[in-house]
């Protein structure tokens, strides 16, 4: 019987101090972040999407190579000897024309391990939260600036410069049975 | 106002007709302001901000609920039983919305002058567990099947302390219908049932602690009746998905919402009139003090209609405080230790009463 | 609390045929070798022997030895022939606070080791996984199914070092 | 002649409300009573073993981070120790002393919504939102420091990603005094509440013999009585330097081992973390972060076995090396996957709303029990 | 049949009117199915807990698919859970979207690679109207996927699409 009431008090008690917490947050100001009107400032190390400032990159692929999900494609081809690509921000001379840079952002899993290896610091995370897309395929970000056709002409005159090269070979390694004129054709073959 | 009205126009049909439609307007009035307020009142309490983006705060939410709610499919499962399957929302509104025929709002503004006013209201609210077992039964879902199962047994058991509860106070006043229950509790709020009834004698103070039991067995079996936390087990969202209307979408399942609302209000209704002075106001009416008679019947009804929903705010409180009862401890505290306290309570009224 | 070559020790006077040997060198911990059908006799033993006191299995991983020769299937994909799967087994004891792990080594034709369901009841979830991954066949295992991939997934065991992927299942694309 | 009843199958499937995610429950139904129940469990198998073996080692410690999704800083604390022990590599002071700091945080913040879902399963909906706003103040601290909310890969092979944040000594005082009172509160709210401990004492009571044979640990086993905590079993890390109990259920309110003590033990548990990160605090030495990191891992040929206490209970990374860069193995035991064995054992004879209340007391996160 | 089965031919002012009226009914009131898979679903639950407040937006998380609109897809999913998810698209009653939250709901993310059983990408099975990037995404970049739904829910017409 002590029991049967004793339940009984502790029951109605406990729900009274439940009732009186509740009401006592019923005053308490709301926590709410109301969104679209009140943008909180995000700390600065915040990792949200991905930027790579394209004119600093010089193609090295150590990016590509440290990503846990392959998510970003480089394709590169070798400038000729002769032709000037300017240089990166902190002055390493660029060798490579980058011409495919694609970052699937859909892929993605915001790691940032692809941030510290980048000898030139071209890639780097921002605060940008807001890319929300009605398409899969635009989440597919192009960061090379080469057009298509710049792309395909760079890599053209490439491939002429690498047949030339073979041909010129063909033809040193022909001359090397007749010793003397092998040297000209070097000499030659490098100042073009 | 049906008296009002059946001289206005002089036929009975037009005059129902019309009270009806007047309380079914406050009716549809009243849910809409309710699940607004029920979702402001839980944010509030949880620290949030609730509806802010449909009106101003939130104000247009529920209409907005309502009008997406008509464009919904209407899906009905192939093996449901089509007929019940309709019938069941439509027996369930009907259940909530009679039992408004007896609750006098003012002493002008009345259904009807039902003298058995309390024993109609208790009969009345079985439509609902018939309607409620129905919908279980029809939508051929095994979880509604267990949900209408609980909520039945619920409902059922728990209308035998308010009908205890009830009898200590007809005991008391002596009549069953509701509007002489009220205007017994006459003006001032020292002369409510809860402090003991009107006459001003030993009795009064000697009832004041069992008024007050029995004022918190009726409450919390009528929040048991109308599903609510802690008692809704029937809706339980973490056992049962959601109980007996886990297959009604669109308007049948905006239905069930309605009258749930409805019944939330009716239930707090009852309790006001029994234990709170009904359409009396607490502190004498401005309408006699002022001499312009006509302005009383109003205010009886806003202190009514504010007593009503102070009681489903305390509702909503509970709801968003309490964790949820499992069925067995349910029927515990129905059978174990309501019933007792309310045979108790209304022993002990009647040989005070007899004083 | 014994040290793993005590405890070896012990083992090899009781079990001398069933152990294999131990094999210390290789970093951070001594794994002791047993032949695979006198598993459930050890553990029982490793369980019960007041010194011991093994209580508790803490885990129980399947591995693909990848030992065997490479051999060319007809699609051209390399497939491993011959070798070994192991099954590796981590015992600790709660109340005298020593650990040991024990390696039990089957032909990759047709991987059959002993379940140690009575002994250790952990050892259930474990050894369904080591099926399901692996496709060793534990003996008198309650019920021996998948527990990770679909019940239904006929594509062979997906943790072998030579597993392809199935072109489609149930009408969805598998590979990217 | 019995009555002839058979009994009705349940299923509580992959969506369900309250179920942690996806875990389909097969109940066997005697009217409410439980005959059986099987748990059908691989709907989030994200295949990490295979990832493990075709990445290097500090790539696999993003995927490390998504299989216990409610502490992944944990999950990569003990991939962490297990490579290091294999490198036999030893890292900063600093870095021992901020990884415990870290480490602690998260057990607060997983215990944060291991509460809060128990809760919610038992209809208390809003002590689920008290917590989840307390939790966002240790959210905001981690993302101060490297940069995530969620998945922070902030603990590398030999040391960290990024330092502590200057203010990040001052902001964890001010939440440890912010957040003491709260406690308090949740005990006046839930713990203690007449309808909480109705629903939860002397249910799934979990004796402990059974517990140590089914392998579970963690909270649910000191729920049954047995202080084994691996923090002060193999001491890893420097956790032998600072001072804290390991609270044991005690059945206040049911029988020792029931539901309600696996609750409450949580509720002691981030007690004693708030301890530790007070004694941790105040100690952080200087240097840097990223001395101990190698440029090339590549392990030496063998074995190792580490264990880690999760919040959940032992997190045990086996690692199998064959010297080159990709490890061999990696074979995660994780806590909830064995925790979740001893589930079927504990609901039998129970009613169907026992079973929300007991899985919420085990407290499973799916993504380590299908890795 | 929904009321939207887009049979209206011509456009005129009184559709124009009804069409503001239902798509702002519509999206203010996008009832989710409330269920998670992974990490995203904590983001989803943090999303509606009291800091950043979905109810803000008219949001309620509803357990049966019959009384849901939307479904945000949160975290991965794999074969094994594919056909449930098919299977509870088609329970919801008919004006229905889905939110793709992560970015393994949208292509398979961090799994796409060597998940032999994870789906790559939900598109795979079901239509989806907002892909939200993000591993797992802010409970800001949710909302702010929500507008964008809300956004093309207002720009929805009954008018067929004279295509």
């Amino acid at each position: 019987m002590k029991q049967y009431l004793k339940n009984t008090w502790y029951g109605i008690w406990t729900v009274l101090i439940g009732m009186k917490i509740t009401f006592k947050h019923l005053f308490t100001p709301a926590v709410t972040i109301q969104y679209p009107d009140v943008k909180v400032p995000l700390p600065e190390r915040v990792r949200n999407r991905l930027y790579v400032n394209i004119d600093d990159c010089i193609g090295c692929d150590q990016c590509s190579r440290a990503c846990p999900v392959n998510c970003i494609e480089i394709e590169t081809v070798k400038s000729l000897p002769g032709e000037n690509l300017g240089t990166t921000s902190n002055g390493k001379k660029k060798a490579l024309w980058v011409t495919k840079f694609n970052i699937d952002i859909a892929k993605c899993c915001y790691c940032q391990l692809c941030v510290p290896p980048c000898p030139t610091e071209c890639i780097y995370m921002t605060d940008v939260y807001e890319f929300s897309e009605f398409e899969r395929d635009n989440l597919v970000y192009k960061f090379a600036n080469l057009t298509e056709e710049e792309a395909v002409e760079k890599k053209s005159n490439y491939e002429k410069f690498q047949a030339e090269k073979e041909a010129s070979r063909q033809v040193g390694a022909a001359a090397s049975a007749k010793p003397e004129t092998p040297v000209k054709t070097q000499q030659e073959n490098k100042n073009e | 106002m049906y008296q009002f009205l059946f001289n206005l126009s002089g036929s009975e049909i037009i005059a129902t007709i019309f009270t009806a439609a007047v309380i079914l307007v406050f009716i549809l009035l009243f849910v809409l302001f309710a699940v607004w307020f029920e979702r402001k009142v839980s944010a509030h309490m949880q620290d949030r901000l609730g509806p802010m983006r449909v009106g101003w705060h939130g104000v247009l939410q529920t209409i907005a609920d309502f009008v997406k709610m008509l464009q919904k499919e209407d899906i009905i499962a192939t093996e449901a039983d089509r007929k019940l399957y309709t019938i069941a929302p439509v027996l369930v509104f009907t259940g909530s919305f009679a039992a408004y025929a007896a609750i006098p709002f003012s002493s002008k503004l009345l259904g009807s002058e039902v003298e058995v006013g309390i024993f109609y209201l208790l009969a009345v609210s079985s439509f609902v567990v018939a309607g409620i077992l129905m919908a279980g039964w029809s939508s051929n879902n095994k979880y509604s099947l267990l949900g209408a199962m609980r909520s039945a047994a619920q409902i059922v058991s728990y209308e035998i302390p308010t009908a205890l509860v009830v009898l200590s106070i007809v005991m008391l006043t002596g009549t069953l219908s509701l509007e002489k229950i009220s205007q017994l509790q006459t003006a001032y709020f020292w002369n409510w049932n809860i402090f003991g009834g009107p006459e001003f004698s030993l009795a009064k103070f000697l009832l004041i602690p069992f008024m007050f039991v029995g004022f918190l067995i009726i409450y919390i079996s009528t929040l048991a009746e109308v599903n609510r936390t802690p008692f809704d087990i029937p809706e339980a969202e973490s056992e049962l998905v959601a109980g007996y209307f886990t297959e009604y979408c669109g308007m049948k399942w905006a239905m069930f919402m309605l009258s749930e609302y409805a019944n939330m209000f009716a239930v707090s209704a009852i309790v006001t009139i029994l234990f709170f002075g009904g359409y009396q106001s607490p502190f004498g009416y401005l309408g006699n003090s002022i001499g312009a008679e006509w302005l009383v019947p109003f205010e009886q009804a806003f202190w009514f209609i504010a007593k009503g929903i102070f009681f489903v705010f305390v509702q909503m409180w509970l709801r968003w405080t309490l964790p949820r009862l499992r069925v067995d401890q349910l029927m515990t505290v129905c059978w174990k230790y309501l019933i007792p306290y309310a045979f108790l309570n209304l022993i002990i009224v009647g040989f005070i009463s007899l004083l | 609390m014994k040290n793993p070559e005590e405890i070896f020790e012990l083992l090899k006077k009781e079990f001398p045929e069933a152990i294999l040997g131990i094999d210390k060198e290789a970093p951070t911990e001594p794994i002791i070798l047993i032949d695979p059908p006198q598993i459930k006799t050890i553990s029982l033993f490793l369980r019960d022997n007041p010194e011991l006191r093994f209580d508790s299995l803490m885990v129980l991983s399947g591995v693909d030895d990848a030992n065997g020769t490479k051999v060319k299937d007809e699609d051209g994909t390399d497939v491993i022939s011959g070798g070994t799967l192991s099954v590796y087994y981590h015992l600790h004891s709660v109340y005298l606070k020593h650990k040991i792990t024990l390696k039990v080594s089957t032909p990759r034709g047709n991987p059959q080791v002993e379940s140690v369901y009575n002994v250790w009841r952990t050892s259930d979830w474990h050894e369904r996984e080591a099926f399901d991954m692996y496709g060793i066949i534990f003996l008198n295992h309650p019920d021996l199914r998948r527990i990770l991939m679909p019940y239904d997934w006929n594509a062979g065991y997906p943790l072998r070092k030579d597993y392809k992927n199935p072109e489609f299942y149930q009408g969805m694309k598998v590979p990217y | 002649m019995a009555l002839k009843t058979e009994t009705m199958i349940l299923n509580m499937g992959p969506q369900h409300p309250s179920t942690h995610g996806v875990l389909r429950l097969e109940l066997e139904l005697d009217g409410e009573l439980i005959v059986n129940v099987k748990p059908h469990i691989g709907y989030l198998h994200r295949c990490f073993e295979k990832h493990a073996e075709a990445m290097s080692y500090p790539q696999v410690i993003p995927y490390t981070d998504r299989m216990d999704y409610l502490a992944s800083m944990y999950n990569n604390f003990g991939y962490v120790i297990a490579v290091e022990k294999l490198l036999g590599i030893q890292v900063p002071e600093r870095v021992e002393y901020i990884r415990v700091i870290m480490g602690e945080l998260q057990r607060i913040a997983s215990h944060l919504v291991a509460i809060g879902t128990n809760g919610l399963d038992i209809g208390a909906f809003t002590p689920f939102l008290y917590l989840f706003r307390d939790r966002e103040k240790i959210l905001s601290l981690f993302e101060m420091t490297c940069g995530a909310r969620l998945l922070y890969n902030y603990m590398w092979v030999g040391g960290l990603s990024h330092d502590i944040h200057p203010d990040f000594v001052r902001l964890t005082k001010e939440f440890i005094n912010y957040f003491r009172p709260t406690i308090t509160e949740l005990n006046n709210l839930l713990t203690f509440n007449k309808i909480f401990i109705e629903r939860t004492a002397n249910i799934g009571v979990l004796p402990l013999d059974t517990a140590i044979n089914y392998g579970v640990t963690g909270p649910s086993l000191r729920g049954s009585g047995l202080a084994f905590d691996i923090r002060k079993e193999d001491t890893y890390s420097i956790y032998d330097r600072f001072d804290f109990e390991i609270p044991v259920g005690q059945g206040l309110v049911g029988t020792v081992g029931d539901s309600w003590d696996r609750y409450y033990v949580r509720i002691l548990e981030m007690e004693q973390s708030l301890r530790i990160i007070e004694q941790a605090i105040d100690q952080i030495p200087d240097g840097d972060v990223k001395a101990a990191i190698p440029k090339r891992i590549k392990p030496p040929k063998g074995t190792v076995y580490t264990r880690v206490e999760n919040p959940r209970g032992e997190l045990g990374y086996f690692i199998i090396s064959d010297g080159n860069l990709n490890p061999f193995r990696v074979k995660v035991r994780a806590p909830s996957f064995v925790n979740l064995e001893v589930f079927g054992e504990l609901c039998k004879g129970h009613l169907v709303a026992d079973v929300i209340a007991i899985l919420g007391s085990i407290d499973i996160v799916l993504g380590e029990v299908d890795r | 049949m929904g009321l939207l089965d887009k049979e209206f031919s011509d456009g005129n002012v009184v559709i124009a009117k009804v069409d503001d009226l239902f798509n702002w009914a519509r999206l203010s009131s996008v009832w989710q199915l409330g269920f998670g898979l992974a990490c995203c679903a904590i983001e989803m639950m943090a999303t509606s807990a009291s800091h950043y407040d979905f109810d803000r937006f008219g949001v309620i998380p509803r357990n049966t698919p019959r009384q849901a609109d939307a479904i945000i897809i949160s975290g991965t999913v794999t074969l094994k859970m594919a056909t449930r998810i098919k299977r509870l698209y088609e329970q919801i009653p008919d004006p229905k979207y889905i939110i793709s939250m992560g970015s393994c709901a949208n292509c398979g993310g961090p799994y796409w690679e060597h998940g032999y059983h994870v789906l790559k990408g939900i598109d795979r099975v079901i239509p989806v109207d907002v892909y939200v990037p993000g591993c797992p995404p802010r409970p800001e970049a949710l909302l702010e996927g929500l507008l964008k739904l809300q956004e093309k829910i207002r720009n929805e017409s009954l008018r067929k699409k004279t295509v």
